[in-house]
Order: C-alpha cells, then structure tokens, then sequence
C-alpha cells in the first residue's frame, strides 16, 4: 500500500496534477480527521442555507453548534445525559456479565452448544423494541424497563462473541496445557480459555456498548423515561428543531466517546492480540 | 559449544541402564467420517533414563500420534505406555512436550518470562524458586535478555528456544519434541539443534525426538528409531556410533555419518514400498 | 412497586402518568395550588411518551393513575382489562368553542386549497397520531353525519410533531392535530375542514383519568381524596386559562408565547356519560371491541 | 451427525421451554401471558390470511430492499475508503459520528427530509444497517494479505482486475460478517421504522395490537419477528456456506490439529 | 529425475551468453519511525539468460529486499534495475515470483486449477490455450490429480509446487524465488529443489533464488552471489562447478559440494564480522 506509485509506472510529469492529493496524504491522522469533520460540517451548513431543504426543518450547522454550546452550560442536559449513562451502564454491566457465563459455559461444552443453538437462533432477532409492552407490564415505567430493554439488545452480541472465543481455543494451546499439568477445568479457564475469548469479548463489549446506547435512547423516547431520548422527543413536539438537533449530536458524540473509551482499552488488554499488532503496524 | 560441559554428564549416563520409557504393543485406530483409520499398527520399544533418541519416519506414519499417546494427550486403541514404572493415563507430570507450532503453543497473551512462569505456577512451585528456575532456563537458550517480550516479538528460532526453555524450566524427566524444527531457517535449525544436545549433555534428561530429516535424526540421536509406513511398526533401530562431541561441519563430513544416513535413508525408501525386515515382524529391538 | 399504600396516615404519595401534551395542564395547576396536598396527596407526575406506556404501568401498579382517551379506555376495558375511569381529563363544551373561534382544539386542518370541506376530504389522505384511535373513531363519525362514506378518506399514522411539516410538504392531504401544532399550522396557512369532535358530540368527554379496578377498590379513600383535588383542579383551571397558560411551558416545550396563544380544550368537572355511550357506540361499529362495554362498567358504578 | 440427531438438538430446548410455558400458564389468569394452546390458535388466525399479504410481505420487502441498498453501499463506499490510508483518516471521525447516532432519532429527521412513505421506511433499514457492513468491509479491505497483493502485482493483476479479481474475494469474508450483523438490526429497525409514520406492515401491526391490549395477537406478532429472523439467518447460513465455502475450509483446517 | 531431459538443455544454455538482468549501484534506504535504515548499500551484478543463480546472505542481509526491487514492488533509492534492456519501474511482465510464504500467496477462494489460471486469464490469453498450459504446469509439477482441490486442502510442499506451477505456466523469462522452500520439511525441500531444476532444464528459463540456506545454494545454483551483512554489498561471487547432474545423496557427499559449502560458511563468517574481500570493493563480479 505504501508504493502504490509504481502502479503507474510514468514517471516524471504524468505525476505533477496529484500533488495535492499528495500533500493531503502527507498530513498526519488527526489533522486530516480534522479537516474530514470541517467539510462535513460545511455540507451541513450549506445544505438549508441553498434552500435545498427548508431551514426549519434542518437548521444550518452554525445554529445547530450554537444551540449545543448553549446546551452544555444547562443542567438539564448534564442530567438528561446522567439518565442516559446510568440505564447503559447498568444495563451494559448486567448483560456483560450474563453473557460472559453463559457463553464460558454454553462454549466449553459441545452438547450445550448444539442443544442451545436453535434456542439463541429464535430469541437473538426478536427486536428488542417488541418487548417494550412487556418491559412496561413487568416493572412499570422505571429504570428497570429501560434496563429490560438494554440488556436483552446487548446480551447478544457479547453472548455470540464469546461463544465465538471459546471455540477458538487453540488446540496446539490447549494440548501444551494440557502436557505442562494444567489440567483442572479451572486452570485451563484461566490460563488458556480466558485469554483467548478476551479479545473477542472485548469486541463484543464494544458491539454492545453501541447497541446499549442506542436502546436506552430509544427505550427514553418510546416510553418516556427521563434521559436523552426524552428530551429529544421534548425538543421535537415543541418544535425546537435545532434543539433536537443538537441533542441528536449529543447522542452521536456519547457515542464516539463510548467507542473512543472502549477502543483505548483494547489498545491497553490486548496489545498482545494479532488485531491490535497490526494496527499499530500501519 | 558443548566440549567441556559434555564428558562428565556422558560418562554418568552411560551408567544409567534403567528403563524409563516404555512402549508396549501400542495401537491407535482413529474413528474418521470415512471408516476407521489405523494410524499406528504395533509399536513397542523401550528408552533408557538419560537416553537420546530420536523417530524418523515417512510422513503420515503417525510419529504425532505416538508422541501424543507416550503424552497422554490420546489414548490408544491397544497396548500400554508406562512412564517410571506407572502406566501414563493422562499428561504425566515429570514429561515436556515441545510441539511443532511454537507460534500456537506459546501463549501471545503472555510475555516469555510469564510463558516459561505459568507451569511452574500452576505447580505451586514457591515464586524464589520458580524466579531462579526461569531465570536459569532463559540463560540456557540465550534467550534471558528478551524475558519481558512477548513471543510474537520474536523471531521464529527465538519462539522455538523459549518453547524449549518453558520445558527446561519445568525438570521433566523426559522430553519429547515433535518437529520442534520443521519450520525454522537452516541456520537457525543448526543453533538448535547444537542447543538441545547442550541441554540434554547438562540436565541429563531423556529425549524423545520426533523428525522428518534424516540427516538431523543422525546428528542429533544415540539411537534412531526407523517407523514404517501406515500401518506402522518399528522398521528399524539404529544406533548412532558417532562420536558424542558434534560440530555441525565436522561431524556432517565424517564418512560414517555419510553412511548412516544413506542407510537410515534406504530403510525408509523400503518402507514406504511397504518392506519390512524380517526381524521386525518378531517385534524385538 | 406499590407507592400508593404508603402508610395510611398522613401523606400518600400517588404516581399519575401523564403525556406531555396541553390536555393534562390541571394536574400541575392542581399541583402548584396545593390541591392535592390539601387532600393529603402527594401527587408525583410522570410524563410517558403515549398511552402505550400508561395502561400496563397502571395495571402493573407502577403509576396509581393515569390518564388516557377515552376510546383506548373503552378498547382495554372491552379486551378484559381491569380498568376504571375515576375522573373526567379533558373535553370541550359549546362555551370553550365560541371563546376560541379560530384556535381550535384537535381537529382536522390543511393547507390544500382545492380542500374546501369535509366532503372534499374523499379520496384523500389523513394523517392522524394513532390509527383506530380517538381520532379516526370520531371522524369517522363526524364524517358519517355528515353523509359521507368513510371508508372512501384514507387514514395514515404520524406524530402530532410531525405534522406541521408534513402537511406542509403536501406529504399528507390534511392532518388531525393538536396543540400548540394547529396553531403553527394556521399560522402557516393552513385552514380548519372538519371539528370532528364537536360533530360527534359538542360536549364530547374526550379523555379521562384512571385507575386498576384492583387499586380502586382496595384504597376507596384515597381515590375519593384524589377525586375532591381533581375537580378542584378542574374547576381552577376553567377558571383561570392564564394559570394554564403559565404551567405549559414547565412540562412541555412549548414556549411562552405560543403557549399565550394556543386554543384551549374544556376541564369538564364531570363525566358527559351520553358522550361515552356514543363513543362506545362508534368504537363497537368500527368493530375495535373486544366484548360489549357499557358505562356503568366504565365509570365503576 | 445424523439427521435424526440434529433435529432433536433443534427441538429439545425449544419444547422444554414451551412445556415450561405451559406449566406456568396452567393456572394463572394473566391478561398480559397467553397460554401455549390460545397462542396457537392466535397465531394461525391473524397471519395466515390475507393480513400476511397485506403487512408481512410488504415489510419483508421493504426490508430486503433496505438491507440490497446497503449492501451495494457498505460494500461499494467500503471498498472506496478503505484502499486509501487518506480517505480513511479524512472519514474517520464523520463516519463516527453517523454510525453512533441511534437509528431510532433518525426517524423524524428522515420524515421531515424524505417524507412518509416506503422510501423513508427503507432509507431507515439501510441508515442502520449500512454501518456494519460498510465497516467491515472498510477493515477487510485494510487487512487483506501482503503477500497476495504482491502476487496479484507481480502477475500484472491491475486496476479493475484487481478489484473484482483479488480485493473482492478476500474482503468477502468480512463484508459478509457484516451482512449478518446487518440482518438482525434490520428487523429492529423494520418494526421502528413502522413504529412512527405508517398505517400498515407487521411493525405497525403488532404495535396496534398493543395499543389495543390484543395481548395474545401482539405476541404472536413478536413469535413470527423471531421466526423470521430464524428464517432469513438460516437461508443466510445456507448462501454463506456456498459463497465462502473456502473460507470456511480454510479456518478448519488452521484450527485442526 | 531429470537425467535425460538435461542434456540437450544444458548445452543450448551455453550458447546464450546474452545479459538478461542487469543491477546496477542499487541502494535501498527505509525511511522508518526510528530514523532510516540502509537495508541495501550498493548492489552491481548481471544475469545471463538462462543462467541458475543464488544468493546467499545472513539474516537482514537484505535479499527480501532486493528482489522486491528487482520485481519492481519497491523502489530503490539509488541505483537501476534492467531487464532485458529496459529500466525495471512496475513488476515488469515477463518475470513471475515465488514467495516464501506459499500459504499466503495462493488465492484461497480460487482452486488449484484457478491459481494457476488466473494470471493467463487476466492477461487473456485464449481459454484454449490456457487450459493447455495450466494442465502442462501442473503436470509437470506432478499435482494435475490435485487441480480441483483448494489451496488450504494441500499439504505446504503440494501448495509451493502450486506456486511454481502458476510462475511456469506464465512462461516468464525470468523466474525469482524468495526462499520458496524455508517452510517445509526436509523430504518435500528435496523434492522441491529437483523439481525446481528440472523445470529450469526443460523450460531454459533464467532463474534467480533467493535462499538462507548454503547447502541448497551450492546444490542448485550454477553461480551463488554471497551478500555481506548490512550495509549490504556482494561480498563474493561463487561459480558452481558441480556437474551439471545432481542427485540429493550423491552430490551432497561429494568432496567438492563439502568444499564449496564450506567456503561459503567462511565467507558468510566473514561477512558477519564485517570482513569484505578488497575484490568487491572495485564492484566487478
Ligand atoms: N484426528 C484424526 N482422525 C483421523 N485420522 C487421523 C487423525 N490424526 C491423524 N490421522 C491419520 O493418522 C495417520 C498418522 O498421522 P500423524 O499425524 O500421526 O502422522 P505423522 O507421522 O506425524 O506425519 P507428519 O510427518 O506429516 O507430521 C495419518 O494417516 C493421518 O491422516
Ligand atoms: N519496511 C521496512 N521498513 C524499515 N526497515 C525495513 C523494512 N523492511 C526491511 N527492513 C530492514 O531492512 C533490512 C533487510 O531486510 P530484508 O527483509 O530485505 O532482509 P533479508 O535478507 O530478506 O532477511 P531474512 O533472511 O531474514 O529474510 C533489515 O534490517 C530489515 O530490518
Ligand atoms: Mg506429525
Ligand atoms: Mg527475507
């Protein structure tokens, strides 16, 4: 990738009308992701401003920016976002942990496996949001039903990456294990299975703390429990547009942040994993 | 390498006549999708504590199968290995294995201090031994300035190396190594090779040593256990009359290691077309 | 979670669930006049996004009260659910129309010129917030009485939000909205084509509060408290729009000035019971029930 | 295994669980949880008849034609950003952004933008099911082998060829992982997406029937969810087998002994 | 094996005396994070058409390379690169490369059959004629029984002699390997280095292999360049005066093969001390 270049073998003057693609290409990640964010935003801008689409309906980036800051300085949101954050984690914690045991011990058995396979097939594409009726009748319209909600979405995809971990086990590992007198169940849970699944754990985590967010947001706007999504739908029946926009862009940042924070501790776990090594090889 | 370390470890051993290893009768059918595979008939034969062997034999005679069997790690369809005097049932706990895949039996979640740490540590050995015992493995292999990287920092003679210094640091009686060298450079092949007689000169330890490559079977070995091919039996054993002090150079120019290996080679050739001297059939050594 | 037997002596606290709408205004006008304290209520509002939400939570004893239309009311209470209606919520009356000639309260609105009435209605599309509901119920009816087919006007789902911009961007013919969105519609251009509320009855009970038969049985004094505060809180709100006007903007986003303009629906003090046998009547038409109902059996006499 | 086998590992922990159900329904009264038999009868009567026609199939549709938009699209932008290291770094924090907004909030946005209509409904699959696959494609772009770029190189393999002939099959394995991820939010966001503006389609079914406390048919409505999603995962398995029949190949025998 | 074919080959090969490949001054600098580094200093030497050529170096000698610069998959910093009279710019199309790493360099969703296919294809040639050089290259590397298999589902040797087949079916003028055996076990490296002589006889193609290990430079090549260790320059150049008959007992246990392998130990010795002969230096061959 590093000598496309010589894909064109013309040299010399064939090469001049790329210079600014070559300049562009030179400037380190950050500025670039920088300057990606800048002509996204000024897209957004002109959008309303050329009329192409009435700037009541979507209010030019500069208002929407404006409206945000302002934002910030209110209690309101800093609670809306608290509300948010508290169901995802909880939820995130509850599932995490859930799935976690299950899958170490669905996994570690390949009669469990296949006697659950067609069960986990059935319940994983039942839409969460389906359950909102249950979720309501259970527990009322608390933090529990939000919870209900976040867990059931973020159960799986933690579930199915740690099934997916634990069959990855090396046997060429197991059998080394095995022969250096790791031998209990819970030696080899520790020493080998662990460590394997934990890089697919951890992008399972990553999977579900997205999926987490967007349920709790959704949960708040469907059923109308305190939180972002609340407020968003607030925003919306009053009209506010920049106002819902910009809590929409709220949402988007928590969520780059969350991905942000659980990327860092993918870099910091699992330096040692094949995946990170060649990121950080390019 | 090996000149000063190797005459009085030699000497010792050649008073160690006991039977440490010993393999009787083994068979192994495997249950496949396409009808039963036998992939060991009949082995049997014996190996003597602080003896250096090594099992050659054309590819598929099932030289893994029986390494992992004397391992433990399978259990045959037939006959007994007994290890010490008791039969093995499961991985014994005085045995090493260095596999092939250095890359998958090295653990990339640890680095090599913690890869050669983790059985002792599962043995409960208290942590100033387990220190000193890693720390005097790694200095074996070369390998004890590069303790806190982790193995895929690592060249693949240098991941093999650990492998070996993982088993060291272990003090099995026995140690058996499957290919251990397959995939490692000629140079490289060379290093280890000259390592592992080092080793095996100063701890003293029995080896078992699995190879397609002839010519390291004669290098390496006492003896040469010769496998047919499928179904397997013991086609031959060869005793390595080479003198004990080798040097990859000298020692590969020598006449008699000319003729051994032309010798061994020819067993094999008759093996693979499936021609088994008559003494083998009576099953003695 | 049963918040509402909270001791028998002294303060009971009561959660009511209600929808950020105009219509619940009393509860928080109740509220700051200290109506329900007065009662020994300590009355904890909880707005839900929609109906939806508050029927199972009620029955789940998670809200005491809620607040509901009356239609979704009759359809529960039709499929078996234990549910009573315990106060009137929110309705219109003659007099509330001829202070807001223009301002109206729900009806249906557009901004399409070559719609001139209900009858220009056929073959088109209307947008209302929830589909076999008290919207299309009642304009189905109004349009019945009005001699034209219902079955010839299509009706469509949308949030009362959305429907300014809808019909705007001639996305829908007309749109069944509420407030403060007719206002912003009329203020766009829009005009009134059908009070379907004032044609199916000109004083329609259109949404009540209610409880679990269960809970109302079981704390008659505290729902006999609720109700006195209740139509106290009725009674004040009539009585003084501005108080109504003021408390919109504390659980909605409607801004003051909006808020200061919007039309504003009737606080009835009691239930118009002609109205919800109508209202029966239609639902049961429109083949929406589940068994028969009757209002005895829905005002829990 | 034989197939006597595997279908009893299919049906042994599903009847488990419905003779549970049954158990626990026996003698309780609940307006909220239907017993087994009255769900039976629920199910054959509201989606075997014309209702099918009228609202399943039409969200089916609309939701295969949501999940082929952003199929094209994942792979199409995928195979774009991802073979320029620049690209990527320019994209990276806008495709961020978008790929953490819930699809849900989008709703009223796409209606104020697209209007309410099946296009609005499908441009809110492929809102969310774009982002999977588009990233995946983007890292099975990134990480394809070295080496097999320098075989294709060397063998004069450029340009177009190259595309359809290297980076197209080597990034398969992963956009079609994407593809799968993408199946199930596609449901979600099917019911969502006829949550909000609609008056027909089995998302706005069951939500009617929730909303007019027809307990045991909205049930049934989340039972057939769950039994499509079973059905589009299986007939994915089965076209995932054929069309990665060597990838799969290829895994078992790394991971065999 | 290729007793007969070899002959009348060998004496063709005479005859051409023509430069086919000519390296001219090449320097390799990498600009890396922790400053640049020379991997290639100054490398000047030519290939006559037809000729077998090794090179030898130690590790990071540099040989990777230089023959991705001479495929033209890397530019040099300094220095020109011609084949058969042009300036090497882009992999130029009558030259085809064998990596080392088979596993990786076959395409895993195409068949054996459409490995070797695929570059004919992409250059399309006539589906004809395709056929007829694909079933030829297979057969000749023995694996046409194979060619509806996939790559994973071969062994590493039956996969590097796909690899071979695919560069042969090219019909290059010159062939490059980059230690193409390294991986796999001794027997198949034996097998492999036959083949790979045997197809070079047949074919008249010129070939430059790139190997670590000396043996197999001295039994393959008709002329091993010897790389110093970095900065790298051609420490030696050594002519191969084997007969042109080789068989892997015999050759490897004639006198001469133990002296040329030894002297190129040497030289690698030397190397790795830093040592360079005054003759390169001057730069002439
Ligand atoms: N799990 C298994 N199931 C069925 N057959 C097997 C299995 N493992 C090995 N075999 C067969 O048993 C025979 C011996 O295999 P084994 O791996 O022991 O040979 P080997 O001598 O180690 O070969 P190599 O030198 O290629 O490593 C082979 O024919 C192989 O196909
Ligand atoms: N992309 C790169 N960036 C920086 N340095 C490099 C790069 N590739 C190779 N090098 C360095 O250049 C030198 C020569 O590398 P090269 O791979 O050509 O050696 P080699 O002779 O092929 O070694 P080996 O026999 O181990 O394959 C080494 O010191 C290596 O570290
Ligand atoms: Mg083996
Ligand atoms: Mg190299």
């Amino acid at each position: 990738m590093t000598n496309m270049t010589l894909a064109h073998p013309q040299a010399g003057p064939a090469q001049r009308p790329r210079s600014f693609w070559d300049k562009l290409r030179a400037l380190p990640a950050g500025l670039l992701g920088a300057i990606g964010t800048l002509v996204f935003l000024l897209i957004w801008e002109l959008i309303p401003r050329s009329g192409l689409v009435p700037a009541r309906y979507l209010p030019p980036a500069s208002a929407v920016l404006a409206e945000f800051f302002t934002l910030l300085g209110t209690a309101t949101l800093w609670q809306a976002i608290g509300e948010t954050l508290l169901g995802w984690a909880i939820g995130l914690a509850i599932a995490s942990v859930a799935a976690i045991i299950l899958g170490m011990l669905i996994g570690s058995s390949g009669f469990l496996r296949r006697f659950t396979a067609s069960t986990i097939e059935f319940l994983r594409p039942i839409p969460s949001v389906a359950l909102i009726p249950l979720a309501v009748l259970v527990f009322g319209v608390k933090l529990e039903s939000k919870l209900l909600l976040v867990v059931y979405a973020s159960f799986w995809p933690v579930l199915v990456q740690v099934l997916y971990g634990v069959a990855d086990v090396d046997p060429v590992a197991a059998n080394t294990a095995r022969s250096y007198g790791l031998t209990s169940y819970i030696a080899r849970l520790r020493h080998v299975v662990w460590p394997t699944t934990l890089p697919y754990l951890v992008t399972g985590l990553r999977l579900s703390a997205s999926v987490a967010l967007v349920l709790a947001v959704t949960a708040e706007l469907l059923i109308g429990m305190p939180g972002l999504g609340h407020e968003i739908a607030r925003a919306q029946s009053g009209g506010a547009y920049s106002g819902m926009y910009a809590l929409v862009l709220t949402t988007g940042l928590l969520g780059v942040l969350i991905n942000a924070g659980f990327r860092f501790i993918q870099k910091r776990w699992l330096s040692w994993h094949s995946s990170i090594r060649s990121e950080a090889d390019r | 390498m090996n000149d000063e370390v190797s005459r009085p470890a030699a000497s010792a051993r050649e008073q160690r006549q006991e039977i440490l290893l010993s393999v009787h009768g083994v068979q192994k059918i495997y249950a496949s999708k396409s009808g039963p595979v036998e992939a060991v008939r009949d082995l049997t034969f014996d190996l003597r504590r602080g003896e250096f062997a090594c099992i050659v034999g054309p590819s598929g005679a099932g030289k893994t199968t029986l390494l992992k069997i004397i391992a433990g790690l399978l259990e045959p369809t037939a006959g007994q290995v007994t290890l010490e005097g008791k039969p093995v049932t499961g991985p014994p706990k005085t045995m090493a294995v260095v596999f092939q895949e250095y890359g998958r039996s090295l653990f990339p979640w640890l680095t090599v201090q913690g890869n050669v740490d983790l059985p002792l540590k599962n043995a409960r050995v208290p942590k100033d031994e387990r220190d000193r015992r890693v720390t005097e493995a790694l200095e074996a292999v070369g390998m004890a300035h590069a303790h806190a990287r982790y193995p895929w920092q690592l060249s693949g003679g240098m991941q093999q190396r650990v492998a070996i210094a993982r088993a060291v640091a272990y003090k099995p009686h026995i140690l058996l190594m499957d290919e251990p060298f397959a995939a490692v450079d000629a140079q490289t092949r060379a290093d280890l090779e000259d390592l592992v007689r080092d080793i095996w000169h100063r701890l003293g330890v029995t080896v078992l040593f699995v190879t397609h490559d002839i010519d390291e079977s004669v290098y390496l070995a006492e003896r040469v256990l010769v496998l047919s091919s499928s179904p397997t039996v013991v086609q031959e054993v060869v005793t390595i009359d080479l003198p004990d002090e080798r040097n990859q150079l000298a020692t590969r120019s020598t006449p008699r290691f000319a003729e051994l290996r032309l010798h061994i080679h020819e067993q094999i050739q008759l093996a693979k077309r499936g021609l088994v001297p008559a003494q083998i059939a009576a099953g003695v050594l | 979670g049963g918040g509402g037997s909270a001791g028998d002596k002294g303060i009971k606290k009561l959660t009511i669930g209600l929808i950020p709408i105009v219509d619940v205004a009393p509860v928080y006008v109740g509220i700051q006049q200290g109506f329900f304290r007065e009662e020994g209520i300590e009355l904890d509002p909880v707005l839900a996004a929609g109906g939806a939400a508050i029927v199972p939570a009620v029955t789940s004893d998670s809200y005491q009260i809620g607040f509901s239309n009356n239609v979704s009311l009759i359809i529960g209470v039709s499929k078996g659910l234990p549910l009573q209606l315990v106060s009137p919520g929110v309705g219109i009356s003659p007099e509330n129309r001829s202070s807001n000639p223009a301002a109206g309260y729900c009806s249906v609105v557009t901004a399409d010129s070559a719609i001139q009435n209900a009858a220009d209605l056929q073959g088109r599309t209307v947008a209302v917030n929830t589909l076999n509901n008290i919207g299309d119920v009642t304009i189905k009816a109004a349009l019945q009485s009005e001699g034209i087919d219902p079955s010839t006007v299509k009706f469509t789902e949308l949030a009362f939000p959305d429907m300014p911009a809808a019909v705007e961007q001639r996305r829908v013919d007309a749109a069944w909205a509420c407030e403060p969105f007719v206002t912003q519609l009329l203020d766009r251009g829009a005009r009134p084509v059908l009070d379907n509320y004032d044609k199916t009855d000109p004083n329609l009970s259109v949404a009540s509060y209610f409880a679990s038969k269960q809970w109302a049985t079981k704390n008659p004094e505290t729902l006999a408290a609720f109700k006195r505060a209740m139509h106290k809180s009725m009674v004040y709100a009539t009585q003084n729009p501005d108080a109504v006007r003021n408390v919109l903007t504390q659980y909605t986003s409607i801004d003051a000035a909006t808020a200061a303009r919007i039309g504003l629906p009737a606080f009835p003090e009691t239930f118009n019971e002609s109205s919800l046998d109508k209202l029966i009547q239609y639902s049961q038409e429109q083949g929406l029930l589940g068994g028969p109902v009757t209002v005895q059996q829905l005002v829990g006499k | 295994m034989s197939l006597i086998k595997r279908t009893a590992y299919f049906v042994a922990l599903p009847l488990i669980l419905v003779f549970l159900w049954w158990a626990l329904t026996l003698n309780s009264d609940s307006f909220w949880v239907p017993r087994p038999a009255q769900m039976v009868s629920t199910f054959t009567e509201v989606w075997i008849g014309p209702r099918f026609a009228n609202d399943v199939v039409p969200s089916l549709l609309r939701l295969l034609v949501g999940l082929a938009t952003a199929t094209v699209l994942g792979i199409g932008l995928g195979f774009v950003i991802g073979s320029s290291r620049t690209l990527r770094r320019l994209t990276e924090p806008v495709l961020e952004l978008f790929r953490a907004i819930p699809p849900p909030i989008l709703v009223p946005i796409l209606m104020l933008l697209v209007g309410v209509n099946d296009s609005m409904k499908v441009l809110v699959i492929v809102s969310g099911c774009i982002w999977p696959i588009l990233l995946n494609t983007i890292e099975g772009v990134r990480s394809m082998d070295e080496v097999l770029g320098d075989t294709a190189r060397v063998y004069g393999i450029q340009g177009l060829s190259r595309t359809i002939m290297l980076t197209l099959p080597a990034a398969s394995p992963y956009f079609v992982t994407g593809i799968r991820q993408a199946l199930s939010i596609g449901l979600i966001l099917m019911v969502i997406s006829e949550m909000f503006a609609s008056s027909s389609g089995l998302g706005f079914t069951i939500v009617a029937f929730q909303r007019s406390f027809a307990v045991p048919e909205m049930w049934s409505g989340i039972i057939l969810l769950g039994l499509i999603g079973v059905l589009l995962a299986a007939i994915f398995a089965v076209a995932e087998k054929r069309i990665l029949r060597w990838y799969y190949g290829l895994k078992e025998v790394e991971h065999s002994e």
